[in-house]
């Protein structure tokens, strides 16, 4: 019997000493072994149940993760309430509608940015309480309904909690999960979302002494899964680092053993490595690269099978003079499993992160499936699939070769019908089985792009070859009707600026940058490097260097920086107006009330 | 490349501000020290004698003057007066104090006050005045204090030769040497009682870097105005400044006069010297104490290489005059290049590339 | 509330030129007071009179009920007066960490001796010091940068370190000279949000030199407009955005 | 008191003082244009002289020794603007002391390695058929018959020779274009090169005229002590001259130099027996320059500084 506050109780029984967690504030790592933890909670519940949550309450924890948010969550389910996780950039609008689908009685927020979002949508919800966990910025604030976190555990006491947590069923629902491209929440159950991360942890031989970071908000599906459930599961210490900016010092601080993350973190650690490396004296990159080449070589050696006893003296020295390193710079030193969902790693990089021993492991699944069916095995070899359906799922391929799968650890539709066919649920990605009987997924089955030609694809798998450059952010396919492919390209402000600095470019902003000839010039030769390896119909024709990023806020990427397609649309009209017929030259009324001349580029 | 900071990381401010945060520094740091105290006192007296004491000595001394000029940025060219009040001092502490209460490190200890409060008084003229103005000062003190123990021959026993030997009951450390069984007018027992002061002091030193007194020397340094502004007591920083550097000159000037040449010579306390101790801190680095050490061993042992290469490589072809040219013309090419390439000297140049190790291969 | 600065019938000369004449004002206790005017205008010379870097020649300035021809900075720090420099005055050869670290000097009662030896309190000192300076740097959300030698540092952060480094030492007053000047629109955002949040969270009067007019309309309680050396306008923002004299010699001018 | 001899010693005090003020010129012209603190002064000196002496020692005459000595003590001076100055223009004061400091170590060494270490003697009536210098040995002391005082003929040599120098100097800076952008580059860096003087050239200029004047003062003083290490020595008393005076005025230098020279000799006869030891000019003239500087702190005509925050 097995419920999220339970695994709590439980470690706290057998080894209250073990660290549990640890977070960064002012400078050092604060830890929080079992015995803490299980306090934390109890005041925390206690004080909870003051404000009169009880079994089925529904409670939103709105924020990053911070050590009071994540207490407050296992606080929350002790006394049999249900948490709704909610990003931290989240809108007004997507806020409102979370609030409201999930009938949320009182909202944790983490501080003054998400009190004010909040405000702004007071009167269209039903919240009877706010409590910040971070008063900073908000002493002159009167709204009778703020209620501070600290206050609140002040006064609360610490009647045992035991009773409370030991009353639980598991089939209780635990979280309601938020789908951003279903659009729709889930509901979780502990016993659901707690059986598939055994499955995880069974899988990779997780053990409580491994330690893994999570810097993502937990709203994100997989990232609860692989991160906060699986942690709590197997015991291991979670770590939580100090502020978004000290991410890359703090993993780095920490070693962790497992790494989780949407693609988008992996691709940034790719071009961050790249640009680093080209800023290298010239002797240093130059042996760079022929290492760098020379790994390659010897790796794919190894997945053939074919390394003779030299090579692997050459990959030992290599590993030892450049890329290990290469590795304690980012980190990665310990990692023993990489876990990457929300979309794939593109080969070089997938290829490139086995190589120097980074266990890249992509995994596949949604709130529905409670985050995740598949995942890849150790060792695995192949860029392309993510894994095949773990032990209780199956999968099938539907006659719109949508993947559609059975799982015991469901998440059901809040309101609404799952896209059941005879209890086959759709996940709503379009992809087929190999011949290993992995799934291999091409992209969401409503982006999937027509030419006029018939020819149907789906974009993924064209934006992923695009944005696998270390100059490009983020490129959005566009062919509905269309003779041939055109894409937006959004470049790396990062890495873009550094080349350019490099080239002697004179710029101001990232418009003036993206507008550059020399950038043009840039995107085209790696489109047509790409174009070579699409299959005619396939090639890329035109494209658009874009004069800003997509925004998060606007809802043009998801939070697991997915491009999403029809929010672009949307906003970005004037461009794909301008494709559509064919123009050199568009103008752009873009959202901040501003309009833009954008080149269209032919290749 | 051999740094793994990886999983490394404090829970405590005091694990924060440890002087080797890293493992392996640790590692290398012990078996440095176990070195140092086990292996280098059984190499010869020779070895010892001309090279090991001598570096600790003027080390020592570079290490004085890295807290006057390099953190509290007063200048300061008097380094061997203060050396000389700190050899006279013990002298005159050992000959005149009765033997059960005076033992060489309490001479030198308290020479090393007296020389600190001589320190003080050549320090007042600080507080009104700034910069090179302050060089008057210190040349002030070497000059006078030179003149002052020349004159004055009381102080040398009135010895006539200007030199007087140490007598071997000296080193008797109340008479510790015949309990142990050891001799402790040899060289080892010289090393280990210089070795010994000179790490306690550098750790005393570095302790008063990364502390409240340290940053109020440094914030002198970098910007006086603003450093009274924060509540700073700008005089009292420079005095003190002037005391513990002193300090360490005038323990220094006991060590080189007791422990390494064994006697107490005014000639070795010349301005020139003063000069050497400066070239070591420039070349070894501004504000680091490690730097210090290198730099000493950098300049003290470059006549030597210099002299063996010659003997060696082209027999004997370098007389005394062409060793002293060309070290002088090395000493100010290092100078000016490193000023120019790296302004913080060897230590630096150590750090900097300690960060590339741990960077490696990317830059930043 | 009442007083806790009074500058009255102030004048200071260099050689035979006058920086400020005859300059008297008051600032409340717990109000933001913003001092502008056109460059020249004797602001930072009027700051600089009042934290006593330079004596005036007449007049006295009152500070916590003590009545002043001068002071020396230091016991203007150790009454409560915390500042920062129109050309930032941080020590360039030291860490932020560091840096702010020097704001805490007067908090640390060990002796040179007992920090030499690391022991007793120059221990503790130093962590229950790091503390403060640690919850400053939260503050000012400069976690990522603590270790950093702040010669290394952009301008728009080199401002905010400073004005850390003076909130460390826990002032009963602020002086800013000039906090926002070259900063773009965003960093000046965040440093406003900083100066209001440290006057009305933690209660602290502040006296602020600031060439922006849209910031000081928007955070000062108080505004003091100088002109060649001579007071021209006091009052609250909107009465001193009346004041005919202003508009001529200022706000006409700039605009 | 024995009037003529404290006359006597005035001058001979203010002889000497002319000798400090001939070196402590060169510092300040290098101060005055780039706020460094040239410590290679006195090493200049040696160069200079020892140079010069090589070439006398050789066989070639006065005249062509002395031009080929100016001409490489410009080059020198040339070189170490491109090489060692302009380099090190943006770092703070202390670090270019610190490298007029590493200059110094430089030359001395390389003075004496390309020459030798020897010690020479330099003797000007060898050479120069003036009449103050003959007949030799000019060290004699020469009857002044109207004061009825002694006084080195030498030393009025020396008196006029600075004279003139410094005359040709203020003509320079008055007068020449050269000399205008330098007065103009002292008075502001920024300002000067905002209205297109060659930082640059300007300093080179300095560093050259500056050697130029190394080398008279060094013939001078290598005349007075012999041409040997002990120049450097010598030099160290210049620096209480220009604190003294101020380290950016040349009338500055001028009555320093006077004000130590005789003050010192001053000092010597009447203080060493209340000090107990003689030798006190040793270090007589720091505690002259200490005390002035305690009431004065930025030297008699230095520039006043008004800190600005």
């Amino acid at each position: 019997m097995a419920t999220i506050p339970g695994l709590v109780l439980s470690h706290n029984k057998n080894h209250p000493d073990a660290v549990a967690l640890r977070y960064k504030q002012l400078g050092i790592w604060n830890t929080y072994n079992w015995s803490n933890y299980f306090d934390e909670v109890t005041l925390t519940a206690n004080a909870l149940k003051s404000l009169s949550i009880s079994k089925g309450s529904v409670v939103a924890v709105y924020g990053n993760n911070v050590p009071k948010l994540i207490f407050s969550i296992s606080a929350i389910q002790a006394l049999g309430g249900i948490v709704v996780p909610i990003h931290p950039e989240s809108t007004g609008n997507e806020l409102k509608k979370i609030l409201s689908e999930s009938k949320s009685e009182i909202l944790i927020a983490e501080d003054q940015q998400q009190v004010d979002t909040f405000l702004s949508i007071e009167s269209e919800c039903d919240i009877k309480k706010v409590i910040y966990l971070d008063g900073r910025g908000m002493s002159s604030y009167t709204n009778s309904n703020l209620n501070s976190y600290d206050e609140l555990t002040l006064k609360s006491d610490t009647t045992n909690i035991e009773n409370d947590i030991n009353s639980l069923n598991e089939n209780d629902i635990a979280f309601y999960l938020f789908d951003e491209h279903e659009d729709n929440l889930y509901k979780v159950s502990h016993a659901a979302i707690i059986n598939n991360s055994a499955k995880i942890i069974s899988l990779n031989s997780l053990t409580e002494k491994d330690s893994i970071v999570s810097y993502l908000p937990l709203s994100i599906p997989t990232n609860l899964l692989f991160t906060f459930v699986t942690s709590l599961n197997s015991g291991m210490s979670f770590n939580l680092p100090e502020s978004n900016q000290t991410i890359e010092k703090d993993l780095q601080e920490i070693g962790p053993t497992i790494l989780y993350a949407p693609s988008f973190v992996f691709k940034h650690i790719i071009t961050s490595i790249s640009y680093r490396i080209e800023s290298a004296t010239q002797s240093n990159y130059k042996r760079y690269m022929n290492h760098y080449n020379a790994l390659m070589e010897i790796y794919n050696k190894e997945v053939s099978g074919e390394s003779s006893m030299f090579d692997k003296i050459k990959k030992t020295w290599i590993m030892l003079t450049t890329f290990a390193p290469a590795k304690n710079v980012f980190g990665l030193t310990k990692i023993k499993h990489a876990f990457v969902s929300d979309g794939v790693l593109s080969k070089v990089n997938f290829d490139f992160f086995h190589a120097i021993g980074v266990e890249i492991q992509h995994s596949f699944g949604q709130a529905a499936s409670c985050g995740c069916i598949s995942v890849q095995p150790d060792h695995s070899v192949s860029s392309e699939n993510v894994g095949s359906a773990m032990d209780g799922c199956e999968i099938k391929i539907n006659d719109k070769s949508e993947v559609c799968f059975k799982t015991d650890c469901l998440g059901e539709k809040i309101s609404g019908d799952s896209k059941t066919e005879d209890g086959w649920i759709n996940s709503g990605y379009v992809g087929k089985l190999d011949d290993a009987g992995n799934i291999v997924v091409s992209g969401r089955s409503e982006d999937i792009i027509t030419l006029k030609s018939g020819k149907q694809f789906s974009p993924e798998n064209i934006e992923n070859l695009i944005s696998c450059s270390p100059f490009v952010k983020s490129a959005v396919v566009i062919g509905n009707n269309q003779q041939s492919v055109s894409v937006i390209v959004v470049i790396d402000p990062n890495s873009v600026n550094s080349w350019a600095d490099r080239k002697n470019i004179r710029y101001t902003g990232y418009t003036e940058l993206a507008a550059k000839e020399e950038v043009k010039d840039l995107i085209k030769e790696h489109i047509s490097c790409v174009n070579d390896s699409l299959e005619s119909e396939l090639k890329v024709k035109r494209f658009v260097v874009l004069h800003r990023t997509l925004i998060m806020n606007e809802g043009e990427v998801s939070k697991t920086m997915e491009v999403m397609r029809k929010n672009i649309q949307v906003n970005l009209k004037d461009v794909f107006a301008a494709i559509e017929t064919n123009q050199d030259n568009c103008k752009v009324n873009d959202i901040d009330q501003l309009s833009y001349e954008l080149n269209i580029n032919k290749i | 490349m051999i740094y793994r900071e990886t999983g490394n990381f404090v829970t405590n401010y005091f694990k924060d501000r440890e002087i080797f945060p890293m493992k392996f520094d640790k590692v290398v740091v012990i078996l440095g020290l176990l070195f140092l105290f086990l292996y280098v006192p059984t190499t010869s007296e020779y070895f010892l004698s001309a090279h090991v004491i001598p570096i600790l000595a003027v080390g020592l001394a570079t290490v004085g003057l890295n807290i006057l000029t390099g953190l509290t940025g007063q200048l300061s060219l008097g380094t061997a007066g203060f050396m000389c009040v700190g050899a006279f001092g013990t002298y005159n502490l050992m000959l005149r104090v009765p033997d059960y209460l005076m033992s060489l490190p309490v001479a030198l200890l308290l020479s090393g006050i007296f020389a600190g409060l001589v320190g003080v008084v050549f320090g007042l003229p600080a507080i009104r005045i700034k910069g090179f103005y302050l060089l008057v000062s210190t040349l002030a003190a070497q000059y006078f204090v030179w003149w002052f123990f020349n004159s004055y021959a009381w102080f040398l026993n009135y010895e006539s030769s200007g030199v007087v030997a140490i007598a071997p009951k000296f080193y008797d450390y109340w008479g510790l040497g015949n309990l142990l069984g050891v001799d402790m007018q040899g060289y080892p027992a010289r090393y280990l009682l210089s070795l010994v002061v000179c790490i306690g002091l550098s750790y005393f030193a570095k302790n008063l870097l990364r502390s409240n007194t340290g940053r109020n020397f440094m914030s002198v340094r970098d910007r006086d105005i603003a450093a009274s502004v924060m509540g700073i007591s700008v005089p009292k920083a420079k005095l003190l400044a002037f005391f513990i550097s002193c300090f360490y000159c005038g323990v220094a000037g006991g060590i080189y006069s007791f422990l390494y040449i064994g006697n107490v010579d005014l000639m070795i306390y010349e301005v020139d010297r003063s000069f050497t101790i400066l070239f070591m801190l420039i070349i070894g680095g501004l504000g680091s104490i490690s730097g210090s050490w290198l730099g000493a061993i950098f300049v003290y042992e470059f006549p030597i290489v210099f002299t063996w290469i010659g003997d060696f490589i082209f027999q004997g072809a370098f007389n005394t005059a062409v060793v002293e040219n060309v070290s002088n013309m090395v000493y100010g090419v290092f100078i000016i290049a490193l000023l120019i390439r790296e302004p913080g000297g060897f230590a630096a140049l150590w750090a900097t590339t300690k960060q590339k190790l741990r960077m490696w291969p990317y830059p930043h | 509330m009442s007083d806790i600065l009074k500058v009255e019938n102030v004048t200071l000369q260099f050689g035979g030129v006058k920086a400020i004449t005859d300059i008297s004002f008051n600032v409340k206790e717990g109000e933001i007071c913003a001092v502008i005017g056109p460059n020249g205008a004797g602001k930072s010379s009027m700051l600089n009179v009042i934290n006593g870097v330079y004596l005036p020649q007449i007049g006295t300035v009152t500070y916590d009920g003590v009545e002043r021809k001068s002071i020396n900075p230091r016991d203007a720090a150790i009454a409560g007066m915390a500042r920062t420099f129109q050309n930032i005055a941080l020590f360039q050869g030291m860490t932020v960490l560091e840096n702010i670290m020097t704001g805490r000097n007067l908090f640390m009662k060990s002796t040179w001796l007992e920090q030499g030896l690391n022991i007793g309190r120059a221990r503790e000192e130093e962590r229950v010091n790091r503390l403060a300076v640690e919850k400053v740097i939260k503050f000012l959300q400069i976690e990522s940068i603590r270790k950093t030698p702040v010669a290394k540092l952009p301008y728009g952060l080199q401002k905010r370190v400073e004005l850390g480094r003076a909130l460390v030492a826990e002032p009963k007053i602020l002086l800013l000279d000039e906090p926002m000047a070259g900063m773009n629109l965003e960093e000046k955002a965040d440093m406003s949000c900083f100066i209001l949040e440290i006057n009305k969270e933690q209660g602290i009067t502040t006296v602020m030199i600031e060439h922006d007019m849209g910031v000081v309309m928007d955070i000062s309680d108080h505004v003091v407009v100088l002109d060649y050396g001579k007071k021209i306008g006091d009052g609250s923002p909107s009465e001193v955005m009346a004041n005919q004299d202003v508009i001529d010699a200022y706000l006409g001018v700039s605009h | 008191m024995d009037w003529v001899y404290l006359i006597e010693v005035l001058v001979g005090g203010l002889m000497s003082g002319v000798m400090y003020s001939l070196v402590a010129i060169g510092f300040v012209l290098i101060y005055k244009s780039s706020g460094i603190f040239n410590f290679a002064q006195g090493t200049m000196l040696l160069f200079a002289s020892l140079t010069f002496v090589k070439m006398t020692e050789n066989g070639i005459d006065f005249w062509t020794a002395l031009f080929i000595a100016a001409g490489i003590m410009v080059v020198f001076g040339v070189v170490t603007e491109r090489y060692v100055i302009r380099p090190l223009a943006n770092q703070d004061l202390l670090a270019l002391f610190m490298a007029t400091v590493g200059l110094a170590t430089f030359q001395e060494g390389f003075s004496q390695f390309i020459w030798d270490s020897d010690v020479h003697g330099l003797q000007m009536s060898k050479f120069l058929d003036i009449g103050l210098l003959d007949p030799a040995p000019i060290f004699m002391s020469d009857h002044i018959p109207w004061l009825d005082i002694l006084i080195p003929k030498f030393d009025i040599f020396a008196s006029l020779v600075a004279g003139s120098l410094i005359v040709v100097l203020a003509f320079f800076f008055q007068k020449t274009k050269t000399g205008l952008s330098l007065r103009a580059v002292s008075d502001d860096h920024m300002a000067a090169m905002a209205v297109g003087i060659p930082l640059q050239t300007v300093w080179a200029v300095v560093w050259a005229v500056t050697g130029i004047i190394a080398l008279v003062a060094g013939l001078l003083w290598a005349e007075r002590v012999s041409v040997s290490f002990t120049l450097i020595e010598a030099v160290m008393k210049a620096l209480p001259v220009i604190l003294i005076g101020g380290l950016t005025s040349i009338p500055g230098a001028i009555v320093g130099g006077l004000v130590i020279g005789v003050g010192e000799k001053l000092g010597e006869i009447y203080l060493a027996d209340v000090f107990g030891g003689q030798g006190i000019e040793l270090w007589f003239a720091y505690f002259m320059a200490l005390m002035f500087l305690v009431f004065r702190p930025q030297g008699m005509f230095g520039e006043k500084l008004i800190e600005r925050v």
